[in-house]
């Protein structure tokens, strides 16, 4: 199959019109999916930047480099940016977007106008939140808690908050469109049993978008009231509970985190399948550990509030709970190794980042067994022990997987296939990178380090200067990567429609893909990953 | 380097070594796991490889390796939960006897106010070897009290009290953070908790820095005198409100029929907010206190109704002037 | 599909987008999106109920207290008129999959008239709530006009009011905006945009007119009918 | 597509009768209401309120909005919304109808 390669250049979703407008008024899946790629990376950019303003400040005790209000501003805009506007839209948005609808042999989403519209609205969202923080910055922290962001904070919360929220009309739209494009959509014959697992994750993921973020979205409303009027839902001066903030925030902000690190389980298990050359090992177990992920998730957020005053008996319960939702991401995480168990197995980049994914998310999920347990919760809540662990879920998952994804599947967007080598070793100096940074801070979690400090005593250094080394290693792992895809716009070699010789109805149709997809609509009469039945290859592209 | 590079808080608290025992158990756990995922993945890509094991053998999938990777790790996980409870609930419950110690938290500073009436800004004297109990409350948002060579944390609320309890088991000087953020200069909201040898902690108690005008209940009783509840809540049967001699920590019957414990916050949202929880049998008669006292003349208050719990009518008179005379009351 | 005119079919023909297989799809999946879109709305709402729930199981009484400013009869009259509204809008649907344009232009702009009607009493009691100092903020004052029982509870009186006044008002903005979409779909009609094998914007408005509605049937008894006993 | 089958109905056309049944029934169910709530009968009173609320908000969504007549898909949409709501309530307040719960002093 990747043998043609085309000599004439064949119409597709890039060259099948041109100028700005036929962009920014494109109903096509693929094209939104692109401006969703760009405006990611450059929030990606920016919150990066802000981590390494963060990074630098900490490299010594005393906080020297910025002061005390300008490092709570960075901390704050770092999290906002990272989670609302990179991490939440992130996979689903970018390769979701552009490959659910190839997946399963449709047209385009449901509701392709609704999909523009959620870009629309998440540039708002991004425009406002960013006015916010131009005009004087926010320094509520990503978690907005009240009273402090609604009476003592002197900042732009209104802006960040309202930001958000419209950001979260965007989420809302895109995880509706996703839900029904995947029930209404399909292809004949593509039964839900032979749904690739990047379709169910999404899935998963639009769960709970839809059903999480309507809750942050008046809760942040209800903050921005509060704050304008001093109506007092919250604020503990006119009879309101504070606590009642945590809990309604992390109705949706935990279910979030498995919102972030779903749609990127997708992509991992697309890519050990492929580079395995075999069917997901118990495919249907992941697929319901997909779904069970997004169901107990709702079922754990006061674990973020074991030591916020609420009873000894919700937080009992709610750490039960917390521990079952680990059982379903054990699972996933068996079930890929087990996958790979002979196999005939390559290295190829995007490999080499789900290698990185499994291993990292691992130590992340574990991790969060800690944070569980409420013995342990109590010493290490609010200190550096939570940023490691986050992170390792959030960037060591979440990120691996997207740049994974990324490299993927960036043949069938951009029909290009970037430089190999150096793609290997970006994937690699993430790895290094990232476990200097991170790996650290557990360390300083348990010595009792506590999070959003700008300076602090004195015997934490070392462990903070080895932190801030990684960083910069981690900087130069995604720098690379911007830097060789764009190279491989003008001079990649041409990719052919499947270049890894892989399955799914995406890689049947040319790269890039035609404005309709298909020339006609595929009838499926095979299970997902039928390697079995694949021609066995070798991949002609890309070493 | 190893001086400058340690990997554990110190242990100075009779749960500390609890909390580090699961902690081990858990490094165990995971340690196991990563290196079991770790060693299965290096192991599977070099052993498969493409160039030696060209074809792939389609394994579908078993339910019985599912069900061990679903059980295993699930009964691993609920000893952890049970053990983690545990350690959870002693953190949960202080002590009866403990000595307490009342902490107004505030942008950016902690106050402390000891039973006899000392006070102490930023640092917090305690003996080695005794129970104390932080009664604890916010003037403005949130903070957070973390002693991280005690192993405990809890979050210091506007509004409500929340409490915590240890006791400390080696004398030395450990880090106080606020650990929840609070603006401009959280990072800066550090102090000190001192642990001291018994005859020390009493020569530094004598020595009486400033401030010390009597102790925190006997503060109260003027308090309560002075604010006039003293009119309504005799500790007879005629007063207008509740008698509240013997009260503290009792169960109260509400005039909807709803029972409360008699804690330290239903005294005081009693004071501020007297509506909210009636007793059964009296009427909402009492004016509101909210915005009349400081958070430190609340805490004194509470102190004195608390008091009042220890002199039972056979008179088991408490530790000399901290048990106030009830004929006082009327 | 029953037998119709030629330009029936052209119109349906017209309104089928390109990636659907057919109109029977394209009718599913709207309705199936709004439905969905629907669900976020309940959770939207689910936050203030949340809010509601916890406030009013820790202040009872100052629930009560704020519950008996509410004007029961204004209420009860906003929900009979909500209930009317929802009558013509279902019976407008009905036109419009049975075909009668003309019908179903008169049977939308009696349910205009309706949720006009609906701001318009709820305005009044607005008004009246503002008067009385029973807006959040600053400037809020409660006293229950019984001199034998005082406010026991204002300070959580308050709260009840914040909510009162963010849960109807959310509602009444949801009123504005349904509003708006019948006056669309009334435009639309009048152009002959929907015929009986094409109606789902009109299907679709009428689901969400209903789900305002649904929203009030709840609001009503929480907001209004707490209890009628002083004190509780 | 892939669903055809269940799907046929969503263009039932319910009688108009039907309609104006069930208008008449949500009429007096909220007089009913209103009534019920004048009269003291304790704790009663809001059970009766809501139980009527639900009645109400049955109706609308069977019949008004043809739910009766839907996929079920649909249907399982609304279960779903009624289960999550359920579970933000009900997780939210285990922790609010526990906190005076007592945590009876160790030792």
């Amino acid at each position: 199959m990747a043998t043609a390669v085309q000599t004439v250049e064949r119409e597709n979703y890039l060259n099948s019109n041109y100028g700005i407008k036929s962009w920014l008024l494109t109903t096509d899946h693929k094209r939104i999916a692109v401006l969703y790629l760009i405006s990611i990376t450059a929030m990606f950019w920016l919150g990066g930047f802000f981590a390494m303003m963060i990074r630098l400040e900490l490299l010594t005790p005393a906080g020297d480099l910025v002061s005390s209000d300008t490092y709570n501003k960075l901390f704050t805009m770092h999290g906002i940016i990272m989670v609302f506007f990179f991490l939440i839209p992130a996979v689903p948005a970018v390769i979701g977007n552009f490959v659910v609808p190839l997946m399963v042999g449709a047209k385009d989403m449901a509701f392709p106008r609704v999909n523009l519209l959620s870009w629309y609205l998440y540039m708002a969202g991004a425009i406002t939140a960013l006015t916010a923080m131009v005009t004087g910055g926010v320094d509520t922290g990503w978690t907005f808690y009240t009273p402090f962001s609604t009476t003592y904070s002197n900042t732009h919360v209104i802006g960040a908050a309202i930001g958000i929220f419209i950001a979260g009309f965007s989420s809302i739209l895109t995880g509706l469109n996703f839900i029904v494009t995947i029930h209404r959509m399909r292809a004949p014959g593509l039964t839900w049993r032979r749904l690739p697992l990047f379709c169910w994750s999404n899935y998963a993921a639009a769960i709970i978008m839809v059903l999480g973020t309507p809750v942050i979205a008046i809760t942040l409303l209800l903050v921005a009231l509060e704050r304008a009027f001093h109506i007092g839902i919250f604020d503990p001066r006119l009879g309101g509970d504070p606590i009642l903030f945590q809990h309604l925030f992390w109705f949706y902000s935990h279910p979030a985190v498995y919102l972030m690190i779903l749609p990127g389980m997708g992509v991992i298990s697309e890519i050990v399948a492929c580079f395995s050359r075999k069917r997901v090992f118990g495919y249907e177990f992941v697929a319901l550990a997909s779904i069970a992920i997004a169901v107990f998730g709702f079922l754990v957020w006061a674990h973020h509030m074991f030591v916020a005053g609420i009873s000894v008996y919700a937080a009992l319960v709610f750490s039960l709970l917390s521990y079952l939702v680990a059982i379903p991401s054990a699972v996933k995480v068996f079930n890929w190794t087990a996958t790979m168990y002979k196999g005939s197995i390559s290295y190829n980049t995007p490999m080499l980042y789900a290698f990185g994914f499994i291993g990292l998310f691992t130590v992340g999920g574990l991790t969060g067994i800690f944070l569980a347990s409420l013995g342990i919760d109590v010493h290490v809540h609010d200190t550096y022990f939570v940023i490691a662990h986050f992170h390792y879920v959030m960037v060591g998952g979440g990120v691996m997987a997207y740049m994974a994804g990324l490299h993927f599947w960036w043949p069938k967007m951009t029909g290009k296939m970037y430089p190999e080598a150096w793609a290997k070793l970006s994937a690699l100096l993430v790895f290094v990178g990232f476990n200097t940074t991170f790996f650290p801070q557990f360390i300083l979690g348990y010595m009792g380090s506590p999070r959003r400090y700008h300076a602090y005593p004195p015997e934490f250094q070392v462990l903070n200067v080895l932190s801030t080394a990684g960083a910069s290693i981690l900087a130069v792992g995604y720098v690379l990567p911007m830097i060789y895809f764009v190279w491989s716009l003008r001079y990649g070699k041409d990719a052919g429609p499947n270049p890894w010789n892989a399955t799914g109805l995406e890689w049947m149709t040319s790269s890039p893909p035609p404005t309709h997809n298909f020339d006609e609509t595929p009838v499926v009469t095979w299970e997902a990953y039928d390697y079995e039945h694949q021609p066995q290859e070798e991949i002609t592209v890309g070493h | 380097m190893w001086k400058n590079l340690p990997l554990f808080p110190e242990r100075a608290s009779a749960l500390a070594w609890q909390v580090d025992g699961l902690y081990f158990l858990l490094i165990a756990v995971s340690a196991f796991f990563t290196l079991l995922i770790f060693a299965a993945i290096f192991y599977f890509a070099v052993k498969y490889r493409r160039s030696v094991h060209p074809h792939a053998v389609q394994i579908e999938g078993s339910l019985p390796l599912e069900l061990a990777w679903t059980l295993i790790p699930l009964g691993i996980c609920m000893i952890l939960f049970a053990w983690g409870s545990l350690i959870y609930f002693q953190e949960a419950r202080p002590p009866k006897d403990a000595m307490e110690v009342y902490v107004v938290a505030k942008q950016w500073m902690w106050k402390f106010e000891y039973e006899d009436g000392q006070r102490d800004l930023n640092q917090l004297h305690v003996p080695v070897g005794r129970d104390v109990k932080m009664i604890m409350s916010s003037q403005d948002a949130i903070h957070s009290f973390f002693v991280p060579a005690f192993r405990i944390k809890a979050d210091v609320l506007p509004g409500r009290f929340t409490t915590t309890w240890f006791r400390p088991t080696k004398v030395g000087t450990y880090h106080l953070f606020c650990s929840q953020y609070c603006g401009t200069n959280h990072s800066a909201m550090i102090g000190q908790v001192i642990v001291m040898d018994p005859t020390d902690y009493q020569a530094w108690m004598s020595g009486g820095a400033g401030g010390s005008t009597g102790t925190l209940a006997a503060n109260g009783q003027q308090l309560f005198q002075q604010l006039g509840c003293a009119t309504c809540h005799r500790s007879d049967t005629q007063g207008r409100g509740p008698n509240l001699v013997g009260l503290s920590g009792k169960p109260v019957l509400l005039d909807d029929g709803r029972t409360v414990i008699a804690d330290e916050n239903y005294i005081r949202e009693s004071i501020l907010n007297p509506g909210a929880k009636i007793v059964s049998g009296f009427k909402p008669i009492m004016p509101t206190f909210q915005g009349q006292v400081s958070e430190e003349n609340l805490m004194a208050l509470v102190a004195y109704v608390k008091s009042l719990a220890q002199t039972q009518p056979k008179g088991e008179a408490g530790d000399g002037s901290s048990a106030p005379n009830t004929s006082k009351l009327q | 599909m029953a037998t119709s005119d030629i330009g029936d079919i052209q119109v349906a023909e017209r309104a089928l987008q390109h990636h659907f297989a057919d109109m029977e799809q394209q009718r599913d999946t709207a309705s199936f999106g709004m439905w969905m879109f629907l669900l976020t709305e309940i959770m939207f709402f689910g936050g203030l109920f949340c809010a509601y729930l916890v406030y009013r199981a820790s202040y009872y009484h100052a629930f009560v207290e704020g519950s008996q400013k509410m004007n029961i009869t204004l209420g009860a009259t906003n929900t009979a008129v909500l209930i009317c509204s929802s009558l013509t809008m279902a019976l407008g649907v009905r036109a419009a999959q049975m075909g009668k344009p003309k019908l179903m232009v008169i049977l939308l702009l009696i349910t205009i008239v309706f949720g006009f009607g609906f701001l318009g009493i709820k305005a009044v009691e607005y008004h009246e709530h503002w008067v009385n100092h029973e807006f959040p903020g600053p400037s809020f004052h409660f006293e229950t006009g019984d001199p034998a029982h005082p406010a026991t509870d204002p300070q959580h009186t308050e709260i009840y009011f914040s909510l009162y006044w963010a849960m109807t008002g959310l509602h009444a903005l949801h009123m504005v905006i349904g509003i708006g979409l019948v006056a669309w779909l009334v435009i639309a009609g009048l152009m002959g945009a929907y015929t009986p094998h094409y109606y789902n914007p009109v299907e679709n408005v009428g689901l969400y007119w209903h789900f305002v509605d649904l929203v009030w049937i709840y609001l009503f008894p929480m907001l209004y009918l707490i209890s009628k006993k002083h004190g509780g | 597509m892939a669903e055809h089958k269940e799907t046929g109905s969503v263009g039932h056309i319910a009688p108009a009768k039907l309609y104006v049944a069930i208008w008449a029934i949500l009429t007096a169910l909220t007089l009913t209401t209103v009534l019920v709530s004048l009269v003291d009968i304790g704790p009663m009173n809001v059970v009766v309120a809501l139980v009527i609320a639900t009645i109400k908000g049955t109706l609308v969504v069977l019949f008004f909005m043809h739910l009766r007549y839907s996929p079920k898909l649909t249907m399982a949409t609304v279960v779903a919304a009624m289960f999550w709501l359920f579970l933000l309530l009900s997780l939210t307040m285990t922790d609010y109808l526990t906190r005076a719960w007592p945590t009876y002093p160790g030792h």
